[in-house]
């Protein structure tokens, strides 16, 4: 056992997996001698030389387009956006290049990729540094989309990524980086994609939340023990595509209530499609309308007052949980 | 490359022009008469740029073709039977079925398919130029574009990524005049596309893409510098389109003289011209190979027609690469029994 | 009066919009002397010249990014992409620049632009000729999205999201260019943005559709009023974004049950947020599961039987309508 | 353009450049004293390329500047105070408090504030120089990117556009050696971006961009070349990134030496030498001079520490010109009354 911090566990999965397997690399905007804007790749161009760790030019689309590339031809790319607002620079090699490969090819090639990188907001990062882009990509066949919220998610996920044969996109929440301190096994630490996990049981109400919202539905579900006396279980999807979706209902089906809760906005967030999934699959069980909480409708705002306005916290979540558990 | 037909490197030369050439009339046959449904892009005339920049490369070279490269997958030795059932669309091609033109690619012969994105695959061939540098592979990437595509920034971030660590790639820029409807002139503005490469830290060479020995000697030139370590060349093959865009485009944006001109530049004709220096009987060459190719043609065709098309759920298929991801049946598809719907 | 056809409605649109406004002006890819992949555009260039009707590069991001500043500085640009599938290379001018330019600057510029062109499957285009990319633009702030199936909408809507002040995402549907004809009243034909339309009323079911399975959904409803006796009130949402929910509330409060039908994938495509809402404001008033139609979750094969397996049509709406209806 | 401070051209030149580096050094403090909270960016060492740039343009020409560029809005003549507003997220400032760095310009003065996402704004510059050409104005873009921006497709398209229609586009390249810790060894390699004009069909040129003389003369004739309808100009201004790349990095990856060479040319400082051989009192100027532009940040400063915060509903103004695309309040939300929540 060690203290790892959320970014610490991904540098370790990174070393882990460079050691393990000649064929992952790693490339990216400074991330060999700088160490990466966050410093999750620090270190690594010491121990791998710059043939595996490779600082590129500022071309997001060669970046994941050379990563399908390496993918086809052997090697295992993990690919750094230095902040994930990027990303939209690279759509289109990722929405239509590495998401298509395999299925256009009838499966003669496999494209075991992953881009990864900060997403988020919570820290003044403005309109550009703060982004939640999940949605985009977990809408898209052939891609799986993770969020992690702890450290160990984030390491055995993002080992489950490397080791995965198809294209990965991986949202760090980089208000985590350092905030997020937890004892990690030592050894392999390997977590399957595609299962949420029940991080608080609860009888009352379903929470189902990933990434930037998980802590504060973690809070309110305590508060709301304490000063409710109800049970809210709280639910971390971890990855958005595919969706847990069948512990969800099963949760749902318990507690005849569902919250979902994420920092993207409402709007077609990832919350749409699990409300909608709820809403057929649980028809009969459900006791109270599905609430969702996101963002609101405008983009990440840079001022205190208004990051603080648009984004959900501790005591929104109370406040839409309360409204569900009393109706 | 494998011998086509003949030991005699000229000979085989020509036939595999005319194989390129046979294949691409044929399937331009096929779509008139709604045998192949997609579009049909043809590269007739341009014959000399997809023979001269593919046949001496190495089987473990890869090459990056697009929409009007269908030569290419023919020089690398990727069966006109399962090339044809892909054109048709049918389970038995390249992408089972899933797209019917160059979006498949032939992994067996190292050819990978674009998306329709032009530009798109330039920064696929870097990344596998990178993996043959990591690897101290002295193989090569021949990437091809149009020079409409060479406006796309992904081509130009492609080239600077392959400068900066001279990478073993060769830039094929197909420059036949046209993209779609738009001329050169208002695609570029510098005098060639070429040119650009020097802003790469590499040789760019502007050559008749219709003479096949200068584009033989150019692409062995790129490809002996870039096995060396020597970094990318950019070859510009000059060149005409001599057909529309696709079959659907009568071009009557064209002049007839610039048509005209551009037809006594012939590229299968120019090589007969030599073979018949070298005192070949060309007439009885030439029948003999169409014969050949028409043979080919004809037994790509019927294979390809009388190959079943996938069934609907096979569409679910190589989605990923093991089966999750699949969509929850929704309650009314689930009553409804498996039979239900697609959707 | 005149029968004109869906793309014949466009073009007049984009003429009558050119001779109002000198403003006014298109870009595209082979727009000018060509007329547009699908003759859109054809005989603009004639009229207007090569100031007003833009022959571009091969560039799309250049084709939204110069629109963004043309608009900025006073025209009123109207670009086309010869294909939406190639909008994925335009996505970060589009979602970060144009959409943002507004709220960036406090409200100093507007930003009026319309980025069109031909999208929708059910022509044997393929993975890159057949997508239906609004949902990835219907979740962001600053845009708006409209995807008319009538060529009087089409017409009304391109010339209302040509005078608004904000970009608009305009989504053709191409299998509807010269297939669907109407009469169409003479004079300007202006339809506001963010309405939606009940185009056949009905007690007891809502169908909720927009753009490639507009007709689909009114082809079932006819078939289920003859044989089932059940009165299908079809809503085509016209616009995506703003979704004009309020008048899908009222409608299902009528009858107790929606299903939502569109061309796009059902995973977190315009759907999931319309069956959300739904599940959310009228969940006293349903009476069965809310159910959604889309795609399924692959790519447009090309196939015949694969892309008819893929898409919706009129059995499948039939077939969950009256599930639906039966429940 | 405005003169700051004196009539005399030299004179209100050094101003410019103090001006400019001494609002940005009052950035920096106040970023480590934590009332500016986001990144920042300081251009010291670069301030001849943003003076030489915009000093002599016209009032309806047009900038596009980027992170480095906080020089650019002051040359331009946006008011000290609601700068200082803007990068402290004030409601005074430019955006409202929407965003706190370059991602507002400022309409009065033609000023286009770029998206966080580099080269971005070239495709922009492009469009507003296509307003121009259309309505026969002499008007020209000046726009801006690092030489890690120039990688970025966007910029390569911009440029190919430009080219292709001589609008009147002057780009200006910042080659200040690094993009944040990548050395321009490891970005480009061709020997220059400016060398990269070639492929466009214009002219490039690589100048001194410490040297506020060269700049303005290349600026002068790039600027006339344009409103004349001679086209595009890239300039490549050869300059040094004194500083980290934002206020927390203290660039360890950088050899002392390298640092040390380019301290000795200082832009203010050859200016100062120029000044006095030209006799000017520079001991007594300076002190003048700083004066009154210790006083101008003071006042930004005070004006701005003193400016309110918008409020969070706020956050939901400016999305849209009309106030559409409103979400609707949830039910919940609804139930709870006005006062609940942002989302
Ligand atoms: C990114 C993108 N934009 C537009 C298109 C539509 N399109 C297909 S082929 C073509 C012309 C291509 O011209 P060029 O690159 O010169 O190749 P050529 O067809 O002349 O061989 C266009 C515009 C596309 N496929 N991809
Ligand atoms: C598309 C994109 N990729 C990455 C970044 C992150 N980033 C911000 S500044 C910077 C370095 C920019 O270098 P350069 O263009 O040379 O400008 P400089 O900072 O040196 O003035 C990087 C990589 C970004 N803002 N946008
Ligand atoms: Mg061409
Ligand atoms: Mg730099």
């Amino acid at each position: 056992m060690a203290t790892r911090s959320y970014l610490q566990a991904i540098g370790d999965a990174l070393r882990e997996e460079m050691e393990r397997d000649g064929s992952v690399i790693v490339m990216g905007e400074d991330v060999g001698v700088y160490g990466g804007a966050f410093k999750v790749t620090e270190g690594l161009i010491d121990r791998f030389g710059p043939l595996r760790v490779v600082d590129t030019p500022i071309s997001e689309a060669l970046i994941a387009g050379a990563a399908v590339g390496a993918a086809v031809a052997g090697l295992r790319p993990v690919v750094e956006m230095q902040f994930m607002d990027f990303i939209s620079c690279a759509f289109d090699q990722i929405v239509n290049m590495a998401a298509t490969t395999r299925y256009r090819h009838g499966g003669q090639f496999r494209v075991p990729m992953v881009v990864r990188g900060p997403s988020g907001a919570g820290i003044h990062g403005g309109l550009f540094h703060s982004q939640n882009s999940e949605a985009w990509f977990a809408r898209v066949p052939g891609l799986k989309v993770i969020a992690p919220a702890t450290a160990r998610d984030a390491k055995g996920l993002l080992k489950s990524a490397i080791r995965d044969d198809d294209p990965v996109v991986f949202f760090e929440h980089k208000r985590f980086y350092r905030s997020i301190r937890e004892e990690l096994p030592d050894g392999d630490l390997v977590i399957p994609i595609g299962k949420a996990q029940i991080v608080r049981p609860g009888r009352h109400l379903t929470v189902v939340t990933y990434g930037g919202t998980y802590y504060h539905a973690l809070e309110a579900a305590e508060t709301i023990a304490r000063e409710d006396k109800a049970e809210v279980e709280v639910i971390d999807l971890r990855t958005v595509r595919p969706i847990d979706h069948e512990t969800v209902f099963a949760s749902v089906r318990r507690t005849g209530r569902l919250l979902v809760v994420h920092e993207d906005r409402q709007t077609l967030g990832v919350g749409a499609e699990v409300a909608a999934q709820v809403a057929e699959h649980c028809f009969e069980e459900l006791d109270a309308p599905v609430v969702r909480l996101g963002m609101a409708e405008a983009h990440n705002a840079y001022a205190p007052p208004l990051e603080a306005w648009l984004l959900p916290d501790v005591a929104k979540v109370i406040e839409r949980a309360r409204w569900v558990l009393g109706y | 490359m494998p011998r086509f037909y003949s030991d005699d490197r000229s000979i085989d030369l020509y036939y595999a022009l005319k194989l390129v050439r046979g294949f691409e009339d044929k399937v331009s046959v096929l779509h008139r008469q709604n045998e192949i449904l997609g579009g049909v892009y043809s590269g007739r005339g341009q014959e000399a740029v997809v023979v001269g920049t593919a046949y001496d490369l190495d089987a473990s070279d890869w090459v990056f073709p697009i929409h009007r490269d269908l030569g290419v997958w023919l020089i690398r030795g990727t069966d006109p039977k399962l090339l044809m059932a892909q054109l048709m669309g049918r389970r038995a091609g390249l992408s089972k079925g899933k797209d019917n033109w160059t979006h498949a690619g032939d992994a067996a012969h190292n050819v990978f398919g674009a998306t329709s994105m032009l530009g798109g695959t330039q920064p696929v061939a870097a990344g596998v130029a990178w993996k043959f540098k990591l690897m101290g592979e002295r193989h090569v990437t021949v990437s091809y574009f149009g020079e409409g595509a060479s406006s796309r920034g992904d081509v130009h971030e492609a080239m600077n990524f392959a400068g900066v660590h001279k990478l073993a790639c060769v830039f094929v820029c197909e420059n036949n005049q046209y993209a779609y409807s738009t001329p050169v002139s208002l695609q570029i503005a510098g005098e060639s596309v070429a040119r650009r490469a020097e802003g790469y830290g590499f040789t760019g060479v502007v050559c008749n893409g219709n003479d096949l020995h200068e584009m033989l000697r150019v692409t062995n030139e790129a490809v002996e510098r870039a096995r060396n370590g020597g970094g990318p060349t950019l070859l510009e093959a000059v060149t005409y389109r001599v057909k529309g865009h696709s079959e659907h485009d009568r071009a009557a944006y064209r002049d007839k003289a610039e048509v005209a001109a551009w037809e006594t530049k012939d590229p299968v004709r120019m090589w007969e011209a030599f073979l018949d220096e070298l005192d070949v009987d060309v007439a009885a060459l030439r029948a003999e190979v169409e014969a050949r190719v028409r043979e080919v043609c004809e037994e790509a065709s019927e294979f390809a027609r009388s190959s079943p098309f996938a069934d609907g759920p096979d569409a679910l298929e190589d989605v990923y690469a093991a089966d999750v991801g699949r969509p929850l049946p929704s309650r009314a598809e689930r009553s409804q029994g498996p039979g239900a719907a697609g959707a």
